[in-house]
C-alpha cells in the first residue's frame, strides 16, 4: 500500500516538525548591547513586512576603523551628523526603502572588514526575527563633575557648547551670562532647524570629540559604548572636589509664585546641590522658574501639570514631595517609614511653608530665610523613662520572655536620622523617632503600654491586631524592612526547656 | 435558597425524575398511537 | 514560549458558558449564606513560621511533624501541597532579597462559595454550611475521588493507605471550634496576625481598607472575593497573584455553573430521542414498505403481461385451428366433389 | 444442543484438555491480578497504585472506565444501525458487538470496584443519597441501566442455547425498545464522561479542554465502537472460523461498510475538534510542546485512520480497514489517557507526574484477559457467531 505509507509518513513527519517547532522554551528577556541600535523607522513608513533591523554599530565602527566615521556620517560645521545622511530628507516609502537597501547593500558588496568578512547580502541577514529584547543602553550620565572637567579643558570658552538662536540674524550666537541648559531649546524631536536633544548632543559632542581626536588632543569618547555603557560610565574620571557651578543661583531663598496663597517655602538651594547629579535633575527643561511652565491652572507647555502638582506629586522625582518620599525609602529609614508615610500629617505642611503668604509679602521684601540645617541634641542616657532594656513577659508561654535592647534600637533609628540633613531637618527632634514604635503616643510624653490598646485577641472589625501580633509585627516588620538578620523566633526569646 | 449548588441539586433532581417518567410514559403513548395500525 | 494555564481560563470559560444551554443558573444569582464566616490571609504579613501548620495538626489530632517544625526553613526548598495528614501547608513563592522579605502563602481548602467538590460528588457527601465551612461526610462517600480531581486549588487529599475506610481529608475551617465560638486553630496561632478570622463580608471590607491605607504594599485586589464565584478564604498579596500560584484574572462564574451546564442537555436527550427515533424508525419502515409494494406491483405487472400474451397466443391458435379446420373441410369437400365427379364420369 | 455448538465445544476444548498454552497464560495473568486485588484491599490503594493527591485518577479510570466505555460503544452503534435504521446486512455483527459491549461495561464496573475507595458503596448514589448535580452521578445512572439493557440484549443467545422459546420471544419483542433505550443512554453517558472534565478548565490543557468536550467524547466513541467491531470481528472470525455461517464475501462487505461509517465518524470527530480550536482561539497553542502532542493525536490517530478507512472503502480493501481500526482504537485510548492523566495537571500542579504502577497495568491486563476468556467461553457455547438453526430469522 504505497499511497497509504506515503500518507502516514507525511502525517507523522508533519507532527514531528510541529513538536520540534514547539520545543522553544521561555528565555529571559534578551538583552540588546548598548552599541547596537534598534533602527527607528519613521512612523510614516508604515507597517513593516520584515522584522526591524538591529543595527550593530560596534561591528561597523570596527570594520570601518581605518575609513573613519565619515564613511557613513556627514561631518558639518556643527559636528558629526547622527544617522545616515542620505535618508534624512526622504518622505516617500519606496524611495526611502530603496535608498536604505541600496546604501547598505552597495557597501556590503564592495567592502570587506579587517577580517575579510562581508556584511550580509540576503534579507534575513539583517532582518532577523528575534525575541523582543531590552536595550542595555544607559542614559548619558552628565553631571557636575563632567561639566567641570569640560570647563577646565576650555576655560572661559563657554561658547563651545552654549549658544542661543538669534531670531534677527537667524544664527546661533553666544550670550555671556545667559547660558541655559541644552534642554531649554532642544526638545524631544527635531523641529525644523532645531534638532532634538538626542540629535543635537550627538552632533556636537561626537563631532567635537572626533575633531579633537584627529588633532591628536585628549578628548572624550566617540563610540556608543563610551557614553552609553553603564560600565564605561563608571570608569569616567571624576573630580575629587567639584567646584560649585555658579549660575547666579541664591544659596537660600523664598519660593512663592504670584497668586499662591500658601506660606512661602524657605528653600536651601545650596543644601540641595550636592544631593543631585546636575541642575537638570530639578530644572528639567531649562533654568527658568517652575511657574513659567507650570502655571497655577496648568498649561500646555507644562504638560498641564499645575504649579501645586509640580511641587507635590508623590510619584515624581522632579517634585519636592516625590523626591523626599523616595529618600524615605532608604533602608535606614524603613524601620519607621514602612508604616508611617512621610508627610503624613497636616503638621508637615509648615515644615516647608515657613514664610508668610505671597499675598502678604513679596519674596524680595523678606530677609533671607534661616539656615534649615538642624542640629539634633545627643540621644539621652538610659533612665527609668528611657530604659536600656525592656523585658516583655506578658505572653511568655512556649518561649522565655523576650528581651528588647530598647536604647540600642532607638540609637539605630536615631543614627539614620542624624546621618541625613534632610531627615534631621524634617524630624526636628530626637523624640520624633519614638513614634516609629510608640505610634499613638503624643510626642514628648511617656508612652502608654502597648496592651492598653492591643487586647489578647485581634479585633477583626477594627482590624486591630492582638498584643502578641502587635509585638511580632512591629519587631519583625522593622527587622525585615531594615534588613536586620534577627528574624527567627529564638533571636528574641529563647525556647523554653521542655519539661519531661 | 442561598447557593447555586442547592438550587441545582433541587432542579436537576426534579429534572431526572420528570424526564424519566416522561420516557416511561412514551411507551403507552406510542402503543395508543399505533394500536389500530395492525387492523389496516 | 511557555504558556501559563491562567491566561486561557477567561476565554475558555466564556466559551463554556456560551455553549451551555440556557439554565436558570445563568440568569439567577445566588449570594450565598448571609453573615457566613471566612478567613483572610495577608501574605504581606506572613513570615513563614509554620505555626499554623503545627496548630492545625494539634487541633485536628493528626500525626505531628517529626522534630521542631517552627523555624525550620529547609522545607521551603521544595513546593509542598496539602496531604491527608497535613491539611494546611505554607509554601514560599519568592525568596527574601535584601530588605524585600520572602513571600509565603498558606494552602488549604478555600471553602468556595460554590464548591466544586460538592457539585461533582455523586452522593452529595459535601455540604456548604450556612456558617461558611464546606463539610465532608465520610459516611456516604464511596471514594470515587472526583472531588479531589475537580478541586481547582489542589486542596483535597485522600487516605490512599487506608484499605477499608479511606476518607477525603481537607481543612474544615475548624467547624467544631467555630460552633464553640472559637477561632480556627491557624488563625489563633498566627504570631503575625497574617490570618484573620471573621465574617466574610467584614473581612472584604478590612482587606480593602488595608489596601487603601497602604497602596504601595498591596496589589489592589482581594483574591477570593469573586474568583470562580468567590471563596471563604481571602488572600491579600504584595506580588501578582499568579506568582502565588493563584488563578489570576479568571471569570467570576463559578466552576460548578460551568461544569454542570452540560447536564441540562441530558433531559433533552431523554425526551427528544424517543420521538426522533420513532421518526427514523417510521422512515425506515416506510422505505421497506414502499420497496415491498413496488415489488408486488412489478410481479403483478409481469403476471398481467404474461397473461395477455397467452390469451393472444390462444386466440391466434384457435383462429388458426379454425382456419385449418375450415381449410380441411373445404379441401375434404372439394376432394369429395372431385371424387364424385370422377366417379360420375 | 445443536450440531454446530457441539462441534464448537469439542473443537475448542477437545484438544489437550485444560493445559493449553492459552489457558496457562491466562491463568497466570488472572491469578496475578487476583493477588494484586487482594493486596489492594489489605494494604490500600497506596500499595498497588501510583495515585497521588494531585492525580487521583489513573490507569484504572483512564483505561477501564474512560476507554472501556468508549470501546464498548459498538453495541449501541450496530444495534441501532440494524434495528432502527434498517441496515439488515450488518445483523451478523450485532450479537458479537453487544456481547463485547456487555463485557466492556462489565469491565468498567470491575475497574470501578478496584478503584473506588469503598467499592461496596457503589450503589449508594441510588439507594442512599443522590447527587444530581454531578456528571458522575449521571454516568453511574446510565451505566447501571445500560448494563442491564445490554444484559437483556445479550440474553437471546443464552435463551436459544437453553432452548427457552417463550422467553426468547418475549425478549425479542422488546428489541426495538431496548435499542432505543440503549441509544438514549449511550448518547447521554458517552458525552457526560467528557462533561466530567468541564469543571476543570484550570487543570486540563486548553487544547483538550473545550465547552464541546461532551460532543468530542460522544463522536469519538462512535468511531471507537465501529473500529472495535472491526477489530473484534478480525479476531473472532479467525478464532471461531468454524462457527461462522456467513460467506467470507458477506463478512468482507460488512467490514467495508463499517469502514465507511468509521471514516465518516472520524471525519466528524476531526471537524468538531478543529471547530473547538477556532471557537476558543487556540491556534497559537499548536506551536507549543503540548500542541505537538495534540497534533500527534489528531493527525496520527484521527486524520490518518480516517483517510485509511476512506481508502479501504473506495478500494474495497479489508486489511487496510483493519489497520485503520487498530489505529483508531489506540487513538481513542490515547485520547482518554491524555485527558485523564497525561495532559491533566499539565501546568502548575504540585508534586510529581503520574505514571501507572506496574500493578495497575497488571490488573488492567487481567481484566481484559478476563473479558476475552468470558467471550470465548460464551461464544463457544452460545449462538453468538452464527444464527441458531431453531431461531433463524428472529430478532
Amino acid at each position: 500500500m504505497p499511497r497509504c505509507t506515503l500518507l502516514a509518513v507525511g502525517l507523522v513527519a508533519s507532527a514531528a516538525v510541529a513538536v520540534g517547532a514547539a520545543a522553544a522554551t521561555q528565555a529571559p528577556v534578551r538583552p540588546i548591547p548598548p552599541s547596537t541600535t534598534v533602527m527607528t523607522i519613521p512612523e510614516w513608513v508604515g507597517e513593516l513586512e520584515r522584522p526591524v533591523v538591529e543595527f550593530n554599530h560596534a561591528a561597523h565602527t570596527d570594520a570601518l576603523a581605518s575609513d573613519g566615521c565619515t564613511t557613513c556620517h556627514a561631518m558639518v560645521e556643527a559636528g558629526l551628523v547622527p544617522g545616515w545622511a542620505p535618508l534624512r530628507d526622504l518622505l516617500d516609502r519606496d524611495a526611502w526603502m530603496d535608498r536604505a537597501h541600496d546604501g547598505c547593500m552597495t557597501c556590503h558588496e564592495s567592502r570587506t572588514g579587517p577580517t575579510g568578512k562581508r556584511g550580509p547580502l540576503v534579507c534575513g541577514g539583517c532582518h532577523v526575527r528575534r525575541e523582543p529584547g531590552v536595550s542595555q543602553r544607559a542614559e548619558m550620565a552628565w553631571d557636575y563633575s563632567l561639566h567641570a572637567r569640560h570647563d577646565q579643558a576650555f576655560p572661559e570658552k563657554c561658547e563651545t557648547c552654549h549658544h542661543v538662536f538669534d531670531e534677527e540674524t537667524q544664527r546661533l550666537v553666544y550670550r555671556k551670562g545667559a547660558e541655559d541648559s541644552c534642554s531649554a531649546c532642544h526638545l524631544d524631536r527635531d523641529e525644523g532647524k532645531n534638532l532634538s536633544l538626542r540629535n543635537a548632543s550627538h552632533t556636537a559632542c561626537v563631532g567635537c570629540h572626533l575633531r579633537r581626536a584627529e588633532g591628536g588632543e585628549t578628548t572624550g569618547p566617540s563610540l556608543c559604548a563610551g557614553c552609553h555603557d553603564a560600565q564605561a560610565q563608571a570608569g569616567h574620571k571624576r573630580l575629587e572636589v567639584v567646584p560649585r557651578l555658579q549660575c547666579g543661583q541664591p544659596d537660600r531663598g523664598w519660593i512663592g509664585a504670584e497668586g499662591t496663597r500658601a506660606g512661602m517655602v524657605a528653600f536651601n538651594h545650596l543644601g540641595h546641590e550636592p544631593k543631585v547629579s546636575f541642575c537638570s535633575d530639578c530644572h528639567h527643561r531649562g533654568l527658568q522658574p517652575c511657574h513659567e511652565c507650570h502655571t497655577l491652572a496648568g498649561a500646555a507647555e507644562g504638560d498641564l501639570v499645575t504649579l501645586e502638582e509640580s511641587f507635590h506629586r508623590a510619584g515624581s522625582q522632579l517634585a519636592c514631595v516625590g523626591c523626599h518620599a523616595a529618600q524615605a525609602r532608604a533602608v535606614e529609614c524603613q524601620g519607621c517609614h514602612r508604616s508611617i508615610p512621610p508627610a503624613a500629617s497636616q503638621r508637615s505642611c509648615v515644615r516647608c511653608h515657613l514664610g508668610p503668604s505671597r499675598a502678604v509679602a513679596a519674596p524680595d521684601t523678606l530677609p533671607s530665610p534661616p539656615a534649615t540645617e538642624t542640629v539634633l541634641p545627643p540621644l539621652p542616657a538610659a533612665s527609668d523613662d528611657f530604659p536600656e532594656e525592656v523585658v516583655i513577659s506578658v505572653l511568655a508561654k512556649e518561649y522565655e520572655p523576650a528581651k528588647l535592647p530598647h536604647r540600642k534600637i532607638v540609637a539605630r533609628l536615631d543614627a539614620g536620622v542624624r546621618g541625613s540633613p534632610l531627615a534631621a531637618a524634617f524630624h526636628g527632634t530626637v523624640e520624633r523617632s519614638c513614634a516609629g514604635c510608640h505610634h499613638r503616643a503624643p510626642e514628648g510624653t511617656v508612652p502608654i503600654p502597648c496592651r492598653s490598646c492591643h487586647g489578647e485577641a485581634a479585633a477583626a472589625v477594627t482590624d486591630q491586631p492582638g498584643l502578641q501580633v502587635a509585638y511580632h509585627r512591629q519587631c519583625i516588620g522593622c527587622h525585615q524592612a531594615m534588613g536586620l538578620p534577627q528574624q527567627g523566633c529564638t533571636d528574641c526569646h529563647a525556647a523554653k526547656e521542655v519539661q519531661s | 435558597m442561598y447557593t447555586l449548588f442547592d438550587f441545582l441539586t433541587h432542579t436537576k433532581g426534579m429534572t431526572y425524575i420528570v424526564a424519566g417518567l416522561l420516557l416511561v410514559c412514551f411507551i403507552p403513548f406510542w402503543q395508543f398511537l399505533t394500536e389500530r395500525e395492525k387492523h389496516d | 514560549m511557555t504558556i501559563s494555564r491562567r491566561g486561557f481560563i477567561g476565554g475558555v470559560v466564556g466559551g463554556a458558558v456560551a455553549a451551555g444551554t440556557v439554565d436558570a443558573a445563568t440568569v439567577e444569582h445566588f449570594d450565598g449564606y448571609p453573615g457566613r464566616y471566612g478567613l483572610l490571609h495577608d501574605t504581606t504579613l506572613c513570615v513563614g513560621c509554620r505555626s499554623c501548620e503545627v496548630a492545625c495538626k494539634q487541633v485536628n489530632d493528626l500525626p505531628p511533624y517529626p522534630g521542631q517544625p517552627v523555624g525550620d526553613m529547609s522545607v521551603y526548598e521544595s513546593e509542598r501541597r496539602t496531604t491527608d495528614t497535613c491539611l494546611t501547608v505554607v509554601n514560599r513563592y519568592r525568596e527574601a532579597e535584601g530588605t524585600t522579605p520572602a513571600v509565603y502563602r498558606k494552602l488549604q481548602c478555600m471553602h468556595c462559595n460554590e464548591p466544586c467538590c460538592a457539585a461533582v460528588c455523586p452522593v452529595r457527601a459535601f455540604e456548604k454550611t450556612p456558617e461558611g465551612p464546606v463539610l465532608y461526610h465520610a459516611d456516604v462517600c464511596m471514594g470515587c475521588r472526583y472531588c479531589v480531581m475537580a478541586c481547582p486549588y489542589y486542596a483535597l487529599a485522600y487516605e490512599y493507605d487506608n484499605p477499608i475506610t479511606p476518607r477525603v481529608m481537607r481543612c474544615t475551617m475548624c467547624y467544631p471550634r467555630i460552633k464553640e465560638g472559637l477561632q480556627p486553630g491557624c488563625a489563633e496561632a498566627c504570631p503575625m496576625g497574617a490570618i484573620t478570622f471573621g465574617r466574610r463580608d467584614e473581612l472584604i471590607r478590612v482587606a480593602r481598607e488595608r489596601i487603601r491605607k497602604n497602596p504601595e504594599r498591596y496589589v489592589d485586589h482581594v483574591f477570593g472575593e469573586h474568583e470562580f464565584g468567590g471563596t471563604s478564604w481571602l488572600v491579600l498579596a504584595g506580588v501578582e497573584f499568579s506568582e502565588l500560584d493563584l488563578h489570576d484574572g479568571v471569570t467570576h462564574e463559578s466552576l460548578p455553573a460551568i461544569g454542570t451546564s452540560y447536564l441540562s442537555v441530558v433531559p433533552l436527550v431523554i425526551t427528544i430521542y424517543p420521538g426522533l427515533l420513532a421518526g427514523f424508525h417510521a422512515f425506515t419502515k416506510r422505505k421497506e414498505q414502499l420497496a415491498r409494494e413496488e415489488e408486488r406491483a412489478a410481479v403483478a405487472r409481469a403476471l398481467e403481461k404474461a397473461g395477455a400474451e397467452t390469451q393472444q397466443k390462444l386466440a391466434q391458435a384457435t383462429e388458426k385451428a379454425k382456419k385449418d379446420q375450415e381449410k380441411a373441410v373445404k379441401q375434404a369437400v372439394a376432394k369429395a366433389l372431385a371424387d364424385q365427379a370422377k366417379g360420375g364420369e | 444442543m445443536s450440531h454446530s455448538t457441539m462441534t464448537a465445544d469439542s473443537a475448542a476444548e477437545g484438544r489437550g484438555g485444560l493445559l493449553t498454552p492459552f489457558n496457562l497464560i491466562t491463568g497466570v495473568i488472572l491469578a496475578g491480578g487476583a493477588a494484586i486485588l487482594v493486596l489492594r484491599f489489605v494494604k490500600g490503594l497506596a500499595a498497588t497504585t501510583n495515585l497521588t493527591h494531585t492525580n487521583p485518577w489513573g490507569l484504572w479510570i483512564g483505561f477501564d472506565v474512560m476507554s472501556g466505555v468508549a470501546l464498548a460503544a459498538g453495541g449501541f452503534v450496530t444495534s441501532s444501525a440494524v434495528y432502527l435504521f434498517g441496515m439488515k446486512e450488518y445483523k451478523p455483527v450485532v450479537r458479537p458487538a453487544i456481547l463485547t459491549g456487555f463485557l466492556g461495561y462489565f469491565l468498567v464496573v470491575l475497574g470501578l470496584l478496584a478503584d473506588l475507595g469503598r467499592p461496596w458503596r457503589l450503589p449508594y448514589p441510588f439507594i442512599k443519597q443522590a447527587g444530581p448535580t454531578s456528571p458522575l452521578f449521571e454516568v453511574a445512572l446510565c451505566v447501571a441501566i445500560y448494563l442491564t439493557v445490554l444484559f437483556i440484549e445479550s440474553t437471546p443467545a443464552a435463551l436459544e442455547w437453553l432452548g427457552l422459546k417463550w422467553w426468547r420471544k418475549v425478549v425479542g419483542s422488546m428489541t426495538i425498545a431496548l435499542t432505543v433505550l440503549g441509544l438514549i443512554l449511550s448518547t447521554m453517558h458517552q458525552s457526560t464522561l467528557g462533561a466530567m472534565y468541564m469543571i476543570t478548565p484550570t487543570k486540563l490543557h486548553p487544547l483538550w479542554y473545550s465547552a464541546h468536550i461532551p460532543v468530542h467524547f460522544f463522536v469519538s466513541a462512535v468511531a471507537a465502537g465501529l473500529a472495535m467491531v472491526i477489530v473484534e470481528g478480525m479476531i473472532s472470525h479467525r478464532a471461531f472460523h468454524h462457527q461462522v455461517q456467513i460467506t467470507d464475501e458477506h463478512f468482507q462487505r460488512i467490514n467495508i461498510g463499517l469502514a465507511k461509517g468509521a471514516a465518516v465518524a472520524l471525519a466528524t470527530y476531526f471537524a468538531v475538534k478543529v471547530v473547538g480550536l477556532a471557537m476558543e482561539d487556540e491556534w497559537h497553542l499548536l506551536l507549543t510542546g503540548w500542541g505537538g502532542w495534540y497534533l500527534v493525536e489528531m493527525l496520527g490517530f484521527v486524520l490518518l485512520p480516517c483517510l485509511l478507512f476512506a481508502m479501504a472503502y473506495r478500494e474495497r480493501r479489508v486489511l487496510l480497514a483493519r489497520l485503520a481500526a487498530v489505529i483508531t482504537v489506540i487513538g481513542v485510548m490515547l485520547n482518554r489517557f491524555n485527558v485523564t492523566f497525561v495532559v491533566f495537571n499539565w501546568d502548575g500542579a504540585p508534586g510529581e507526574r503520574y505514571v501507572p504502577h506496574w500493578m495497575e497495568v497488571w490488573v488492567t491486563v487481567a481484566f481484559i484477559t478476563f473479558a476475552v476468556v468470558a467471550f470465548r467461553v460464551i461464544a463457544n457455547r452460545m449462538p453468538i457467531m452464527y444464527e441458531h438453526p431453531d431461531f433463524k430469522g428472529m430478532h
